[in-house]
């Protein structure tokens, strides 16, 4: 149905090479049998209905990923990372009512179980205890009228028959494990009485106390301090290692997943336009969007008063996407390749460079490495 | 907390010095500043010069309004007496004065009033949250259903409808077309079915009006906090629908509905006076509208100032109570 | 043809509210039932249900308030007539019907008064067997003691003080409770040479003075019983009843005083063994609940409601009197405000005054009453059918060609413009003065309605100042007579000498020196007709000044119940029944 | 006393923190200004289109009631006791009184066209209603301001001053003060006195409403970039005020002025039911409907008529107002 990219020579089993790139490999075509892979999204499109049009949030979105790996998905707001992670933990619909639902299609496989064919309820059990999530922004996120401990004993007593003090040691046992001081009393603080830092353990404390084998993090550090962010990242990362999840962080910040994930996914207008390894997209990115992002990317080593570099103009309209390459409207190199195609075709996600890094991009891959180290790397 | 009620407290008595000193100066300083002499309002039949001084002296008329205002509040709080010819009358604290129509005391006309006004006025707030809440939430749950539409078309005429006509209307057709009805007003002490009975369509009547509000506010409510995080949060924790809505979104509701029902209890006394007059009820607001029109100073003080401490205290109770809902929310 | 269109009426208006249907169907008919009542107009015409039978509970309703149960303090026509139930005078009105109830006869007292020293002295000697409710006698002192209350207006305000003006017209007296005498009785006026004999000594003559004397105001008083200011809450009795419980505002009841002989009152049956009287503020309420039976008089009779006449007119019509009370209603001209300083200007609104509409407003010739010709009402000794305007003959219709000629006489034959004054707590004297706005627009006279708070009314249409400072040059008002006399209806109104800064009622500020004197000339009479004759000349002059415009004498639709007997309308009470002479079967 | 309610989150980057429906909205509205959103949604609002539309009608009804009477009925204070049962003051017609010659009837003791009392009673609802709903706005956005902008004293003394006013009996005070004032006042008299003194009361306890909401916008509007940015390049207070703040207070102000008129109509008419309203012979619903309280069992279509006036009239405002507020509202939660 959609452009499915060939097969570059990894096997997308669970049995990973060193590169560490097998996670993001070719995906199968929706409709084909239970993958092996732990998770594996094919051809996903979600779409909203509004009164303006039909908002096209996610539109044929295919990717996989193995326990124990890290998926980076980046993109500007609107890209439709955020809702790949809802479509996933099956709360795309959520406060939802009435008419006007989200639309879903394609196929979600999460530990050989399809999700979106499932039945809503078997989903629900799988929520919180095999695929939990933390959110951008802790306070928000967490109900400021009930204690921490309280929100984590629920969140532990949904899926397991335990009285209340059983949950509570666990609780507490978890907002230790997160680096919380003080467990035992901090567990009957509320939200507000808690740092940014401090509220977003407790929020990963309860997205892990079912052991969950995928966690999504969506924005998980955008909402906190520069110092407060490093802190959680290592501690994602020291706690997949110890719980070996699998874990999805979606970010608009590159800087966020440089160190963290083993793959990276580019999204824009609602599709992926660059995946691979992570040093591969870092190192030799093959979209002129993800050059882009790397421009406006912070670095440690560079000098701070020097002026990023943003991309041009706005996030495209997911209601009437730019024909063509939907980023060639902002696409400084949109008049590379001839005949005008950027404007009428759409690119396809192809192979680029190999190692199981595709780029969807009209340029020729030697455009794209000339423009790459000529043009861009010096000034970054 | 101590110092959180301390200083509540001490607004609440700059609150009701400042009522207490309006209503003076509407009775006083306006109809001599529009030239007429407040004296005038008081006296009887025969006006003739000494009867006007004699009244001047009664009512002590003669003071400066803020002398008067300081033996009034004296009143309120250590008693007061009067000097009536013969002997002199101890006024009781709290003493509201005497009425200058009847010349009955004022705090028992008080008392007894004030039971009709809160069996009106509790009866109806309970009818009108518990009707107002769940129907607000049964239609945010099914937006944009039949019932919803239906729902709020109703509460939005409910909010456009006059209490007195709707008062109107159902004694109309309820009371002495249909004679389903007796509105016959008994004290709860005396005859506990006929004081329900005669309450039904007061209660009904001036429960829609606030009802209708509180459903779509409520409607409003959920569905902004059916959208927040932590509902989202709750969805993700995988819990039933039913938990989410019954312990996270209902719980966030009670805030906003708290809010305006503050701000309602200011404006009850104004539907309990429209829902008084309308159904002949013994209570505050009516006697507040007749001591008006008689320019019954000490009864208008008396119910203004009762008033005054209702709101005040109720406002009171919803602050402690947002306490209580919202940890975040600190006494102090 | 009056049934078919009822009907027609409510069938229409249940189409509308569907509810309304269910019942209406059976209050259509029957218009001639006169259902167990004695009969339309029966306590009119003569005594309805005459009975002798003790016993029961007389049951009275009223949405006002008693102004007062000191005899002393009251001045609401109907708190006069029902202290008769404890409260005695001298002498009292006769328990008659109709206008023979004006006669005063002997009621403490063993005849009516013995006058001598050219009518300026009156003395009674009182009965034997007279007793307070603790069955002490009472004394001259008592009733003296009572009077001498009037004059502590501070404490005992709000009663009428005749009394005052014709005993101490200089008000050297300061009243019982500054008095330095012992016995607290230093008022010169009044001698009591003994316990029984009581002597009143006027400043000049006064015809009228044994109908001041038959107020309540000179009802006696035990000075030991006296409690100032808080008398009214609970009055010591000298009448067949005593209070036993008054919550004002809810209830009054009041039970047989034992004390009292019947033998020593030649007035009262005393009938009923109990009486209450229950405070309701809605009016339609009061008449829903007088039509079901709980109740059986309207304590202030002052008419049924448009809905309560409609059910009793039509269902219980045996249950209705349509008395004549002592009210007139009328329109003062403001003479020191332009343009009413022109007596054709005056003349203009009386022919381009609609009287009928007036009448329909306040309820038509049953509920509002008869067109008016001129001021005196028909209880009062002096009036007649002077009509010098025509105004029956024109059946109550304007005459606007002789307006327009007024108005030319008037140097205004464009018309002109001007506010009238109407007490809005009194809905028909609003509707009323709308009524004349609307006629007086087809002349070309503009007239601003300006409500005004009847409590207020004292500052506004009592001072001439106000009026002239705001220009107000009609006032729609009505007056009732405190006792049944030119003097005592009219001079207040229209005396030029009792025009007042303040509290004033000759609204119009006429100063007539005719009108004047034959006031002078009447109170100097002691025969009732020769100073009716006197009071004749005095109303035409009125008239003829066009200085007031009565519009109608008024009449009320009034419920009387099933259980009353010895039901009849007083002319000394305004129309209303002879509340002591009730009864009520059991 | 309390804190905060409804704490705000981190405004570091609010397209960040948009939830879905807003991101979509957004994203899918791009490039359009908020008045053409708002106009578009409003033209989409069917119930809140008839309210407008009725709204219309009714302005108009009033502007021309003097023309419409001319044709469709009689005089407002002109007297047809013809029409009067004189015994019981009904009107002797059935429905009371409607006929092709008096289209709503007659007005029971005095039988003065009904039609043309409602026609001119508009007049009165929407003058006051609508002039108080200004006196309201300006004086809640003038003190709102002055509070959010300033801050400290000042803005602790006006919020204490607007909780105090809140929390007042506020229709006692409005009846008391009604009957105390005089009915000839700085130059004005008949019913002009009254319109000013009512208007001037419901608006005078309205503003609070408006002042809060105008405090709170601006207390978030200052701390916002622009107005930051505006200050820090030295622009002078006023500007600041007027020509920054302002403009970004139009939308919640238009929001809570269309909302605010029914309310203030039902005051209105509940003052004229208690007798604190417009002077007589000028017609007004509450009037109407305080002095068929007396006759309603007997003639109910003159109750109903003035009060079905008063309803649709309400309900059209409310509808139309609520049109408005979620046409302007950014998050769109219809």
């Amino acid at each position: 149905m959609t452009d499915l990219t060939k097969p570059s020579g990894q096997p997308g089993n669970g049995d990973l090479p060193a590169t560490g790139t097998a996670a993001v490999g070719e995906v199968a075509a929706a409709g084909s049998p239970a993958p092996t892979a732990f998770l594996e999204v094919r051809d996903l499109h979600v779409h909203f209905p509004t009164d303006d049009g039909l908002v096209k949030s996610v539109d044929g979105l295919s990717f996989r990923l193995e326990k124990g790996k890290t998926l980076g998905i980046v993109g500007e707001s609107g890209s439709g990372k955020s809702v790949t992670s809802l479509g996933i933990m099956g709360l795309h619909t959520a406060g939802q009512y009435g008419r006007r639902k989200a639309r879903i299609s394609g196929e979600i496989w999460l530990n050989g179980q399809e999700l979106l064919g499932a039945d809503p309820d078997e989903v629900r059990k799988l929520r919180g205890r095999e695929m939990s999530m933390i959110f951008q922004d802790p306070l928000s996120a967490l109900h400021p009228y009930y204690t921490i401990g309280r929100q984590i004993i629920e969140a532990y007593r949904v899926h397991n028959e335990v009285t209340k003090e059983v949950a509570r040691k666990r609780a507490i046992e978890l907002l230790d494990r997160v680096g919380i001081p003080q467990p035992d009393k901090r567990v009957d603080s509320y939200p507000h009485e808690f740092s940014g830092g401090m509220r977003q353990r407790a929020m990963i404390a309860m997205a892990l106390v079912n052991n969950p084998e995928l966690l999504i993090a969506d924005e998980p550090t955008t909402a906190l301090d520069v110092t407060v962010q490093a802190q959680i990242l290592d501690l994602i990362r020291d706690l997949q290692k110890e719980f070996g999840s699998a874990v999805i962080v979606i970010t608009h910040d590159l800087g966020v997943v440089a160190e963290l994930a083993d793959d990276l996914l580019v999204m824009y207008g609602g599709r992926c336009v660059e995946r691979g390894p992570a040093e591969k997209v870092f190192y030799e990115p093959q979209h002129p969007y993800t050059w882009g992002l790397l421009g406006s990317m912070p670095r440690i080593d560079r000098d701070q008063t020097e002026r990023l570099i943003p991309v041009k103009g706005s996030p495209p309209s997911l209601i009437n996407v730019p024909s063509g390459c939907a980023f060639h409207p902002r696409c400084p190199y949109a008049d590379v390749p001839k005949d005008n195609i950027t404007r009428t075709e759409r690119p396809e996600l192809s192979a680029a460079g190999g190692g199981g890094h595709f780029s969807a991009c009209h340029m020729s891959q030697e455009e794209r490495t000339r423009i790459w180290t000529e043009e861009i790397a010096p000034k970054l | 907390m101590l110092a959180y009620l301390i200083r509540r407290l001490f607004a609440v008595v700059v609150m009701l010095l400042v009522v207490t000193l309006t209503t003076f100066a509407i009775f006083f300083v306006i109809p001599k500043w529009a030239g007429s002499d407040p004296a005038l309002l008081f006296v009887g039949k025969q006006a003739d010069p000494a009867a006007i001084e004699g009244i001047r002296q009664k009512l002590s008329l003669g003071d400066p309004v803020l002398v008067q205002f300081w033996h009034f509040v004296q009143g309120l709080f250590v008693g007061r007496d009067y000097a009536s010819g013969t002997d002199v009358t101890h006024c009781p604290a709290p003493c509201f004065g005497y009425s200058f129509r009847t010349e009955q005391a004022v705090w028992p006309q008080l008392t007894d009033a004030m039971p009709v006004t809160l069996s009106l006025a509790a009866g109806a707030c309970l009818l009108w949250l518990v009707g107002g809440i769940t129907t607000g939430v049964v239609s945010a749950l099914r937006r944009g259903t039949l019932w919803d539409r239906s729902a709020m078309t109703v509460a939005l005429a409910g909010v456009s409808l006059p209490i007195y006509f709707t008062g109107l209307l159902s004694l109309a057709i309820f009371s002495y077309s249909l004679k389903w009805v007796n509105v016959d007003y008994k004290g709860l002490g005396d005859d506990p079915a006929m004081w329900f009975e005669s309450l039904i369509l007061p209660w009904i009547t001036l429960a829609f009006l606030y009802a209708a509000m509180y459903a779509r506010l409520t409607r409003a409510t959920m569905l902004e906090i059916m959208g927040e995080d932590y509902i989202r949060t709750a969805r993700a924790k995988g819990l039933r629908e039913r938990a989410v809505i019954g312990r996270h979104a209902m719980r966030s509701t009670w805030t906003p509905v708290l809010t305006l029902l503050g701000l309602d209890l200011g404006a009850l006394l104004g539907g309990a006076v429209l829902t008084e007059t309308t159904y002949n009820l013994p209570g505050l607001g009516r006697l507040a509208v007749n001591a008006i029109t008689e320019k019954d100073l000490p009864v208008i003080l008396g119910v203004t100032l009762i008033a005054a401490v209702f709101i005040v205290i109720a406002n009171l109770v919803v602050d402690l109570l947002y306490a209580v809902i919202d940890p975040r929310v600190r006494l102090g | 043809m009056k049934q078919l269109s009822r009907s027609r009426r409510i069938a229409g208006a249940a189409a509308v509210v569907g509810a309304l249907l269910a019942t209406a169907g059976c209050g259509g008919g029957g218009s001639d039932d006169e259902g167990s009542g004695a009969g339309f107009n029966a306590a009119v015409k003569g005594v309805a249900a005459k009975s002798a039978k003790k016993g029961g509970t007389l049951k009275f309703v009223n949405k006002q308030e008693f102004d007062s149960l000191d005899p002393q303090r009251q001045y609401y026509g109907f708190a006069w007539d029902f202290s008769r139930f404890y409260a005695r005078q001298l002498i009292s009105y006769a328990p008659k019907p109709g206008n023979a109830a004006n006669e005063l006869v002997p009621d403490l007292a063993t005849s009516t008064g013995k006058i001598s020293n050219g009518g300026k002295t009156y003395t009674y000697t009182l009965r034997d067997g007279i007793t307070w409710e603790d069955g002490s006698p009472i004394t001259s002192k008592d009733v003296k003691y009572g009077i001498e209350r009037i004059w502590a207006k501070d404490v005992v305000s709000g009663g009428p003080g005749y009394l005052r003006q014709v005993l101490d017209p200089k008000g050297e007296y300061k009243g019982p409770y500054k008095d330095k005498s012992k016995d607290k009785l230093g008022l010169k006026g009044i001698q009591t040479p003994d316990d029984k004999t009581i002597v009143f000594n006027l400043a000049k003559p006064n015809g009228d003075f044994e109908q001041m004397l038959a107020m309540p105001t000179g009802s006696p008083v035990k000075a030991d019983k006296d409690t100032g200011a808080k008398y009214t809450n609970r009055p010591f009795s000298s009448g067949p009843y005593k209070v036993q419980s008054y919550t004002p505002g809810k209830s009054l009841s009041l039970v047989r005083n034992s004390n009292w002989k019947k033998a020593s009152d030649p007035i009262r049956p005393a009938l009923p063994d109990k009486i209450s009287v229950t405070f309701n503020s809605n009016l339609e309420a009061i008449d829903r609940l007088l039509i079901k039976g709980d109740y059986d008089v309207f304590l202030s009779a002052t008419g049924m409601t448009p809905s309560g006449r409609n059910d009793a007119l039509k269902q219980h019509k045996g249950n209705v009197d349509n008395i004549t009370t002592s009210f007139v209603r009328y329109v003062d001209f403001t003479t020191k405000v332009k343009p009413f300083d022109n007596i054709h200007c005056r003349k203009a609104v009386v022919y381009g005054t609609d009287y009928k509409s007036l009448q329909t407003t306040r309820g038509g010739p049953q509920a509002g009453g008869d067109l008016a010709t001129n001021m005196l009402p028909k209880s009062v000794k002096g009036s007649d059918d002077y009509d010098p305007y025509g105004i029956l003959k024109r059946g109550g219709k304007a005459d606007p060609a002789k307006a327009k000629d007024e108005l030319k006489q008037c140097g205004k034959p464009g018309g002109f413009s001007t506010s009238i004054v109407a007490r809005n707590d009194q809905p028909a004297e609003v509707d009323a003065a709308e009524a004349l706005q609307a006629s007086l627009k087809k002349v070309g006279i503009t007239l601003n309605v300006e409500p005004i708070q009847g409590s207020t009314s004292a500052s506004i249409t009592g001072s001439p100042a106000v009026m002239k400072k705001r220009g107000y040059g009609l006032s729609m008002t009505g007056w009732g007579p405190d006792f049944p006399t030119g003097q005592g209806f009219s001079q207040p109104l229209i005396d030029g000498r009792f025009i007042e800064q303040t509290g004033n009622y000759n609204v119009s500020e006429t100063n007539d020196a005719e009108i004047n004197k034959y006031f002078d000339d009447a109170l100097k009479e002691t025969d009732p007709n020769k100073a009716g004759a006197i009071y004749q000349k005095m109303n035409h002059k009125v008239s003829d000044l066009a200085v007031q415009m009565p519009f109608i004498y008024e009449k009320n639709i009034t419920w009387r119940s099933s259980r009353l007997t010895n039901a009849f309308s007083s002319a000394a009470y305004n129309g209303r029944y002879d509340y002591s002479q009730l009864g009520v079967v059991k | 006393m309390t804190a905060p309610l409804h704490g705000t989150s981190t405004d570091s980057d609010p397209v960040a923190t948009a939830d879905v429906a807003a991101d979509v909205v957004k994203a899918s509205v791009e490039g359009r200004s908020l008045r053409q959103i708002a106009w578009t949604r409003l033209k989409r609002d069917k119930l809140a289109l008839a309210g407008g539309i009725v709204v219309v009608f009714l302005v108009l009804v009033a502007i021309f009631a003097p023309l419409i009477v001319s044709l469709l009925g009689h005089p407002p204070n002109e007297f047809h006791q013809e029409e009067i049962d004189p015994l019981f003051g009904t009107p002797k017609g059935s429905m009371g009184g409607i006929s092709s010659d008096f289209l709503f009837g007659v007005e029971p003791s005095n039988g003065r066209d009904v039609f043309s009392r409602v026609v001119y009673g508009a007049r009165i609802s929407l003058l006051v209603a609508f002039l108080a709903a200004v006196v309201a706005v300006v004086l809640g956005t003038i003190f709102g301001i002055i509070a959010g902008y300033f801050g400290g004293w000042v803005d602790s003394l006006i919020s204490r001053v607007m909780d105090m006013l809140l929390a007042f009996p506020q229709l006692l005070f409005i009846i008391s003060l009604v009957s105390v004032l005089p009915n000839d006042l700085l130059g004005l008299t008949g019913s002009g006195v009254r319109i000013a003194i009512l208007v001037s009361v419901i608006g005078f306890f309205g503003w609070p409403y408006v002042g809060r909401i105008v405090r709170g916008q601006t207390l978030s509007l200052r701390e916002k970039e622009y107005i930051e940015a505006a200050r820090s390049l030295g622009a002078g207070r006023r500007y600041i005020l007027f020509r920054e703040l302002l403009p970004n207070l139009v939308a919640p102000i238009t929001v809570y002025a269309t909302l605010m008129i029914p309310t203030n109509i039902l005051t209105e008419a509940a003052l004229s039911f208690l007798g604190a309203g417009v002077k007589p012979p000028t017609a007004s619903w509450g009037q109407m409907l305080s002095k068929a309280v007396g006759t309603y069992e007997d003639d109910p279509m003159f109750m109903i008529i003035p009060g079905v006036a008063i309803f649709i009239t309400v309900l059209a405002f409310n509808l139309f107002g609520d049109g408005v507020r979620d046409a302007l509202d950014p998050k769109g939660t219809r």
